[in-house]
């Protein structure tokens, strides 16, 4: 069975103008970007959980945000539950915010130090008039509990910093959890947790997700972590969508070069594993002055003329698995 | 090279404003609240030669008209003639008084690099033991001296209980050396004046004590806390862990990067040093331009106070614009 | 074959006003001459303290309490700063966590290459110089680039670099804190490989420290496993993963989402490591651990030999060879 | 929401305030320091044994049993002018450091998080005046306004505006950029609500330190006004004036008048940067080593 | 270490000789050095008008006339002799033949005519001290020059004295600009290097017609406070201090007694102006309280330790003409009176006379706001007058506050221009120049005794008019005089030729050393 299409991003784009002082703009006389996010489309389909992997500065965060509305995209659509909702503003946005939420990747900076766990889990209800008095408490203190921080009466007069990481974290998915979204993005949300805590956090937003029927995009640099959590993946390498599909597919049967190398360079606790060997060059280039054609060229050992000049577009290889590349 | 000029030039561009919106709030200030006519003619003049010197200074325009047209004329290198006394040309009275003050604030300015840079780098280097505690103790009381009071008591000292030092003036009598670059001890070496030169010296001491204490602390506590900081970098641990003399790890690796804040600071630090010398020339009575400005502000005499706030903006944005280009020299981090 | 590093009881606090930090607390281990050792542990296990108190470069308030480090035979616990400063970057040296930060950002990288050499080595500025570029060769990174200053080099380079550095006299020992963490994986992975070849062709001791167990089962020869302070377990590499006895170990393994199994089911282990200022009086795992017993709440778990080679601080191997 | 910032702030201070070594001591000196000070310019009445402004004894008497610091050049006792002095300086430095921190503040809030022309504008012309040497603005405003403690509160509190605006300023625009921000922005809130709930109490924790530290610095500038004829009008008792009439007697071993108004000045100041830096590693433990 | 060990005796030495006390270095020349906390304000006749600088130019000018040292009268200068027409209109004076200025140009009739036509040309602040009285100049012969007055003014010659009357050099000076250059003067010395508020170097000028001065090298050092100047006596740099000591240091000076203090009255006087036209000084009984009030001792005690004199007139003591009107009129001080006229006046102890003082701290040295002080203690002390202490800086308490009538009283200071009765009263008396001085007070019986006195030419009829004009204000009360200044110098033991005179300004020329 087919599920509903909840989230539509197509031909997303992003380019973050370099940060110079007006002076400094006047004299160079040129303006240059950061092309975080180029062209990318994909689907994510209620229930399901979309997981987003790349390299650091592969545009992965950005497309986080842009999905959740918090930075305006430069050109492209995203279409939320069939509506348009890439360039909404004032009360729409408000009313968007209820149904998609995030949840950031440090969770030692993204809750208010100066605010208390329990007044930081209610502000979203009293936001958007939800709850208030007892109801609000209410409603908070089951949140808490939920998320696994018990008991919540304690937790709800603390301070963020007499909380330890996961315990943070737990907060930012109360939060985030409790007006009831359909939609949530999350950002690396256990790559600042210690090891041993990881799988806690993630069993947290599987439940959650059962129970409430969510929708995630998963934001990663771990492979791992993204095969254990999600049901379709999509590879993101220097601002571009270069192979999505589902998880199995991804895993079983990768196409591009990339997913390869990415697949193979991953260390698997297993020191009787044969160890295979990748044939990469170099380290990712800018994204100011990304190289022509395809992106990802430079390094690729299977690189042609036409890569250097022709910048391939996403194609469907199997059912459900669509690859950038011009190999295929 | 090249690179190089065209950031100096951006910085100057960028210093434009700076001067023009701090002229701008002086004039204001200084037109809003006094009257230069007065200044002009004293106590008891007819109203109709208030109006012709108010013609003739051109004061009867709307202020804004005033202000550009003072722009103009700052802009032709003009910074007009003093009210008072002999009129004179106001840049004339600035040179006249300017060695003083560089050579005061020069000799200070050694005197609280090398105290402060001292201090520092022992209590950084004995971090949380004794001298730390002190020597960060010594940054704070310094930081909280009144010149003044410090120049008094190095005056009531030196001069009065000791009588080793003057505590006043620049140079003996009749021992000022030719002038070549205005600054007496420089000069006097360079005349080879011995007489000339232990005199000089024999006046700045004091001064540049009382000035150079007072802004070693700060000196104190950035060396501290920055050469710390860089203590605690990987790439110091680096160089411990490949076994390099402790001499080379804080003198060449720590010293060098935890100078480029102190240089910014330096920079900022700037104005300290200039109100700093405006006191310090006020208890010395050393004939620099903190004595001319306070002079020239009681008897109103307001093109010279414009002037010379302009030259000292000036200084401001050249030194900040010096410390800039330095930076980009040592730290090869910096892209023009 | 005679060990190249013997650790003995070791101790290193930190003594802050709120009390004394045990950050390492009744260490030991030892490993043979060209072997790699993976000092693994969660952050605050202790990890890194250890790793610099080999060196003696625990700095204040940071002091080795007592124990012994027996390098080469000799006990360097007690050598003077003098000595020391011999030994580090000759006979034993280290590469850092962070590329970004362990170089000078004012020196070319000759320099530094060039400087750490003729600390050691009385050789002229240009024997030093062509060797500097020897080493660069050797660690991957074209000579002509010795100019350059750090920033213009990129995150693995700048690993290359404090590799080349750590490896350019030929050390026994070289001992790398989470010298990839702050790496991409595909970059991770081209280091790891140089990192082995090295090894392999300087025959160099390595304590390789991360808090990735994945990322160590790829290199190490054996495995220490660190918790609050203290090594739970020291085993073979190939023993440690595939019969983990502490359940520490146990846990630790089950909670790393592993990508060569499908369905896997990630386990994680319940509550938080102990404050080392005041740390549980019997077993540092015993609060989080599932197999707790009352003995455990009251008395340290000695470290039990398991085998020759293989230790585990667990009442639950004590006197016994095998899991119950 | 006010009541637990004061209590964080609070709480981290009490938690602080009985240091165990070294530089914690630091805060708690600089308290008792201004505090005695403080308690010295309210009670100036009943602790001064004479009449700060009329004749008591024989001019520039010696320290003795009956005048404990001696008389000034007037006769007047300078024990009792010190006291009455701590008024002066105390006034004018609340007041200086009040006026500047409102207006500062407030600006650097609005400049900071409206961003724009505005904030160009406004943070140029603070930059500016930053830069530029305080006290010699002071000078000069002082000198225009004319002596009196307003007046002199009010010169001093315009070179120290910029300051207040360039850290608030600062913070909001850090702040503005902050995680916790963009998640508030993440759940609807309004900017309304998030410069209030979000920014503000996150600035107004620093401005504790920022305030003891300027003012510091303004007891210096009052001072430093006052010693060169600019402050208030005699007979005021006011330290720097004092000192500088004590300087007069310099050459005559008198050092008495200007020994100690000068030595009431450092006191208050260091009082004022040790409260500083003391709260500043209180309330940034992160900067604690 | 050899090598630091040589540095640190370096170093050692180096501090060793900057700190030797009293370390003195030969000198080609020993010149003679006076200090002074004074300054030059514009070398130029045509501008200056104030003391010090016409100090100066007494020594390195001279007028037509000019001072018997140690005496008032006047005696030759660069003219010979002069006559007066019996009118009184017209002075002719014969020149000195023969004489350079410093830059080689003809000091004759000519240049003395150029010079005073510039001073009337330019218009500055001292010309009225020409134009008031010239009608115009006009050269008789080479060495003849003629003065035509206005009218009849019985101080001519005093005039004559003055700054504004030396002739200074066409070639140096330019005619319609105020200018300050080094040379083009004449007197018996001449510049030979100035360095503003530093010092001035002086030497002696060949060309002078008289005999050379006492010290062929002379130094004037400019020191911005007493302190450092006293203690420069002290130390030797220094053999004169000259304005102003501050009085507690002529105290221990002359305890310590190892230097020498001279000491004469100068005819710096200090006063109260009542602002006459305006409440609440309008009413003449308010400044008669005041002024009986008032206590003298007090301010010449406790404000400057006894070394200024209480003044009971504006004609200061020494001068001819002068009574003690004040003294007459009240008594030392008579706070009995004060208060009578006060309860007449309808004031009480619970009802008391409110009135804001004014006063200026940064023109009459740093002693002014103790004078406040003191006075305002003295005129409370009545029970019966609330004083509000008020300030204001210099420019604005003289330029603004003082003319447009502000201030009701306040404290205020004159030095003379020229040596005469009539420039210690008309100016503050005569309804025509009171308002310019802030005292805006009228009375045409006052008017007529001072033009009267002015025009008058015997010097007893002169007399007495200026006793009654004396006594007159003494009972209006409009200014009320405080004290009179006291010269004072200190020099070492060994300098001698110090000559202090009410004409305020030392002759350096006649200043040696043994």
């Amino acid at each position: 069975m087919e599920r509903k299409v909840e989230l539509k991003v197509v031909n997303l784009k992003k380019y973050f103008p370099v940060q110079k002082s007006f002076l400094e703009r006047l004299l160079s006389g040129k303006i240059e970007y950061v092309q975080a996010v180029n062209r990318i489309s994909f689907e994510v389909r209620r229930g399901e959980v979309f997981g987003l992997v790349g390299e650091s500065g592969c545009g992965k965060t950005t497309t986080g945000r842009l999905i959740t509305r918090l930075i305006e995209p430069t050109e492209g659509k995203i279409i939320f539950k069939g509506e348009d909702v890439t360039f909404i503003q004032g009360e729409r946005l408000r009313e968007f915010r209820k149904y998609v939420q995030i949840i950031f990747q440090n969770p030692y900076a993204s809750l208010n130090p100066r605010m208390r766990i329990g007044e930081a889990t209610a502000h979203p209800l009293e936001i958007h008039g939800i709850a208030t008095g007892e109801r609000k408490k209410k409603m908070v203190f089951e949140m808490l509990e939920k998320v696994g921080l018990e008991p919540a009466k304690k937790f709800y007069d603390l301070y963020p910093f007499e909380l330890s990481g996961g315990q943070r974290q737990r907060v930012a998915i109360a939060r985030a959890m409790i007006l009831n979204p359909e939609l949530v993005v999350a950002d690396e949300p256990i790559s600042m947790i210690d090891v041993s805590l990881r799988a806690k956090i993630l069993e947290l937003m599987l439940m959650l997700k059962e129970e409430r029927n969510l929708t995630y995009v998963f934001i990663t640099h771990d492979l791992a972590v993204a095969k254990y959590i999600s049901d379709w993946i999509g590879i993101m390498y220097l601002g571009e969508i270069v192979e999505i599909g589902r998880k199995e597919q991804i895993f079983s049967t990768p196409y591009h070069p990339y997913t390869k190398a990415l697949l193979s360079a991953i260390p698997v606790p297993d020191p009787k594993r044969e160890k295979k060997d990748i044939k990469l060059k170099g380290e990712v280039p800018s994204s100011i002055n990304p190289p022509s054609g395809c992106r990802f060229h430079p390094r690729c050992s299977f690189a042609k003329d036409k890569c250097s000049n022709l910048k391939p577009s996403l194609k469907m290889v199997d059912k459900d698995h669509y690859v950038a590349c011009h190999l295929y | 090279m090249a690179s190089l000029r065209v950031y100096v030039i951006r910085r100057v561009l960028v210093a434009i404003p700076m001067i023009f919106i701090l002229l701008g709030i002086v004039f204001f200030i200084m037109r809003v609240v006094g009257d230069p006519v007065s200044a002009i003619l004293g106590g008891h003049a007819p109203q109709e030669q208030i109006e012709r010197i108010k013609e003739q200074l051109g004061l009867n325009k709307p202020i804004l008209f005033q202000f550009f047209d003072y722009l103009g004329q700052l802009l032709r290198g003009d910074l007009g003639r003093s009210l008072i006394w002999g009129q004179r040309p106001v840049i004339s009275e600035i040179w006249d008084h300017f060695p003083a003050t560089l050579e005061l604030s020069i000799c200070a300015f050694l005197v609280s690099i090398l105290v402060g840079i001292f201090t520092g780098i022992i209590a950084a280097t004995n971090f949380g033991r004794f001298f730390d505690h002190a020597f960060r103790l010594y940054g704070i009381i310094t930081y909280g001296l009144f010149i003044p009071w410090i120049g008094i008591m190095l005056q009531l000292i030196f001069g009065v209980y000791l009588g080793v030092l003057p505590i006043g003036g620049r140079i003996g009598t009749l021992m000022e050396p030719e002038t070549i670059t205005g600054l007496y001890v420089l000069d006097s070496l360079l005349t080879l004046n011995m007489e000339s030169f232990i005199s000089a010296i024999r006046h700045l001491i004091l001064p540049s004590l009382t000035l150079g204490i007072y802004l070693s602390g700060i000196y104190t506590r950035l060396t501290r806390t920055h050469l710390i900081e860089v203590l605690n970098k990987d790439f110091i641990k680096s160089a411990w862990a490949r076994g390099l003399p402790k001499r080379t790890v804080i003198f060449k690796h720590a010293l060098k990067n935890a100078f480029i804040p102190i240089l910014t600071m330096m920079g900022l630090q700037f104005a300290l040093l200039l109100v700093g010398a405006v006191l310090t020339e006020i208890t010395f009575s050393w004939p620099g331009m903190g004595t001319l400005l306070f002079e020239r502000i009681t008897y109103r005499d307001f093109t010279t106070v414009q002037g010379i706030i302009v030259f000292f903006a000036l200084i401001v944005i050249t030194v900040s614009l010096l410390v800039d280009v330095i930076y980009a020299y040592i730290d090869p981090r910096i892209r023009y | 074959m005679k060990n190249l590093l013997t650790i003995q009881d070791l101790r290193v606090y930190y003594y802050l006003r709120e009390g004394a930090v045990r950050a390492v607390d009744g260490v030991s281990f030892f490993m043979k001459r060209g072997e790699t050792v993976g000092l693994v542990g969660e952050s605050g296990s202790g990890k890194s303290t250890l790793g610099l108190s080999i060196l003696k470069l625990v700095s204040s308030p940071g002091k080795i309490v007592s124990g012994k480090i027996l390098f080469n035979g000799n006990d360097i616990a007690g050598w003077n700063e003098k000595k020391m400063r011999l030994l580090r970057g000759s006979r034993i040296s280290m590469v850092f966590q962070d590329p970004m930060t362990s170089l000078n950002p004012l020196m070319r990288i000759e320099e530094h290459l060039v400087e750490t050499i003729r600390t050691h080595q009385k050789i002229p500025k240009a024997e030093a110089k062509k060797k500097a570029s020897l080493l660069l060769n050797e660690v991957g990174i074209p000579p002509e680039r010795g100019g350059d200053y750090p920033h213009q080099f990129s995150g693995g380079m700048r690993q290359r670099i404090g590799i080349a550095l750590a490896i350019a006299l030929n050390p026994d020992l070289l001992i790398a804190d989470e010298f990839t963490s702050s790496l991409d994986v595909i970059v991770q992975f081209q280091i790891l490989n140089l990192m082995k070849k090295l090894k392999a062709s300087h025959q160099m001791g390595l304590i390789f420290i991360s808090h990735d167990i994945s990322l160590v089962s790829e290199i190490a020869d054996r495995i220490a496993l660190m918790y609050a302070g203290q090594i739970v377990e020291f085993a073979p590499a190939d023993i440690f993963f595939s019969e983990p006895l502490h359940p520490y170990s146990e846990g630790l393994l089950n909670s790393v989402p592993n990508i060569e199994l499908s369905d896997q089911k990630l386990n994680y282990i319940p509550g938080m490591p102990p404050d080392l200022v005041r740390p549980p009086d019997g077993c540092r795992f015993y609060p989080r651990c599932p197999y707790g017993e009352d003995i455990c709440r009251r008395k340290e778990p000695p470290l039990v030999q398991i085998e020759k080679e293989h230790m585990v601080k667990c009442f639950r191997y004590d006197g016994k060879k095998s899991r119950t | 929401m006010k009541y637990s910032i004061s209590r964080f702030i609070v709480s981290n201070i009490i938690k602080n305030i009985f240091p165990r070594k070294g530089t914690e001591y630091f805060v708690l000196v600089g308290f008792i320091l201004v505090l005695l000070i403080i308690l010295m310019a309210i009670f100036a009445p009943f602790i001064a044994p004479y009449d700060p402004i009329k004749k008591v004894g024989e001019i520039l008497e010696r320290p003795s049993g009956k005048f404990l610091l001696g008389t000034d050049g007037l006769g007047r006792d300078v024990l009792s002018r010190i006291i009455f002095g701590a008024r002066t300086a105390v006034l004018v430095t609340f007041l200086a450091v009040s006026i500047s921190l409102s207006f500062g503040v407030l600006l650097g809030l609005l400049s900071g998080y409206t961003g724009g022309k505005f904030d160009t504008v406004f943070s140029l012309v603070m930059d500016a005046m930053y830069s530029f040497p305080g006290l010699i603005l002071a000078i000069v405003l002082a000198a225009m306004l004319g002596p009196g403690i307003l007046n002199t509160a009010m010169a001093i509190a315009v070179i120290y505006t910029p300051t207040y605006f360039r850290m608030v300023r600062g913070l909001v625009l850090s702040l503005k950029e902050s995680l916790f921000v963009e998640a508030a922005r993440a759940i609807g809130a309004k900017d309304r609500t998030i410069v209030f709930k979000y920014i503000f109490p996150n600035v107004i924790s620093s401005i504790p330190i920022v305030l003891s530290l300027n003012a510091a610095d303004a007891v210096l500038t009052l001072a430093a006004l006052s010693f060169l004829g600019l402050g208030l009008p005699a007979p005021t008792p006011d330290w720097g004036f004092d000192l500088r009439a004590g300087h007069a007697y310099l050459a005559s071993r008198i050092w008495w008048p200007s020994t100690f108004p000068g030595l009431m000045i450092v006191i208050l100041t260091l009082g004022f940067s040790l409260l500083g830096e003391g709260l500043n590693e209180i309330l940034n433990p992160e900067l604690r080593r | 270490m050899k090598k630091r060990r040589w540095l640190s005796f370096l170093i050692l030495s180096f501090v060793f000789l900057c700190l030797a006390p009293g370390m003195s270095f030969s000198l080609q020349t020993k010149p003679l050095v006076l200090g002074t906390t004074d300054k030059i304000t514009v070398l130029d006749p045509a501008k200056t008008y104030d003391f010090y600088t016409w100090e100066v130019f007494q020594n390195i000018g001279e007028g037509l006339l000019k001072y018997k040292p140690g005496t008032t009268e006047l005696i030759p200068g660069i003219a010979k002799s002069y006559e007066v027409s019996p009118d009184g209109l017209e002075y002719t004076f014969k020149l000195r033949e023969g004489l350079k200025f410093t830059d080689g140009y003809p000091l004759n009739a000519a240049a003395v005519k150029w010079s005073i036509d510039r001073v009337m040309k330019l218009d500055l602040d001292p010309s009225w001290l020409v134009s008031a009285f010239v009608e115009r100049v006009e050269v008789v012969d080479t060495y003849t020059v003629k003065f035509v007055l206005k009218e009849p003014v019985s101080f001519f010659p005093a005039l004559v004295a003055t700054t504004p009357y030396t002739p200074v050099s066409p070639k140096s000076f330019p005619e319609d600009k105020v200018a300050e250059p080094t040379v083009g003067h004449y007197g018996p010395y001449r510049i030979k290097k100035w360095t503003r508020d530093v010092q001035l170097v002086l030497e002696a000028n060949p060309d002078y017609y008289g005999s050379p001065p006492k010290s062929r090298l002379f130094v004037v050092k400019f020191y911005k406070n007493a302190a450092t100047m006293r203690l420069a006596l002290e130390t030797g740099e220094i053999d004169v201090a000259w304005k102003s000591l501050r009085p507690i240091d002529i105290r221990d000076l002359k305890a310590k007694g190892k230097q020498k203090v001279l000491e004469v009255p100068g005819p710096y006087i200090r006063y109260i102006v009542c602002r006459c036209n305006k409440p609440p000084f309008d009413d003449v009984r308010l400044r008669r309280a005041i002024a009986a009030a008032i206590d003298r001792a007090r301010i010449c005690q406790e404000a400057y330790k006894g070394t200024v004199k209480p003044l009971y007139s504006m004609v200061p003591m020494g001068m001819w003409g002068h009574i003690d009107a004040f003294k007459q009129e009240y008594g030392e001080r008579n706070l009995e009176l004060a208060r009578k006229i006060l309860t007449e006046a309808g004031y009480s102890k619970d009802n008391p006379f409110n009135i804001e003082f004014w006063y200026t701290p940064t023109h009459y040295g740093d002693l002014e706001a103790d004078v406040a002080a003191v006075i305002k203690e003295s005129l409370e002390e009545t029970g019966m007058i609330k004083i509000d202490l008020k300030s204001a800086e210099w420019a604005t308490y003289a330029a603004e506050y003082l003319t447009a009538g502000v201030m009701p009283i306040f404290l205020l200071g004159w030095y003379p221009d020229y040596i005469d009765p009539d420039d210690y009263t008309s100016v503050f008396l005569h309804s025509e120049w009171s308002p310019d001085m802030g005292v805006f007070y009228s009375n045409p019986e006052m008017d007529r005794l001072l033009d009267k006195a002015r025009t008058e030419i015997g010097i007893e009829k002169r007399t007495q008019l200026y006793e009654k004009i004396q006594k007159l204000m003494a009972e209006e009360a409009p200014v009320i005089p405080l004290f009179q200044g006291v010269l004072t110098a200190a020099t070492q033991p060994n300098v001698k030729g110090v000559v202090l005179d009410p004409v305020m300004l030392l002759r350096y020329y006649l200043i040696y050393k043994e």
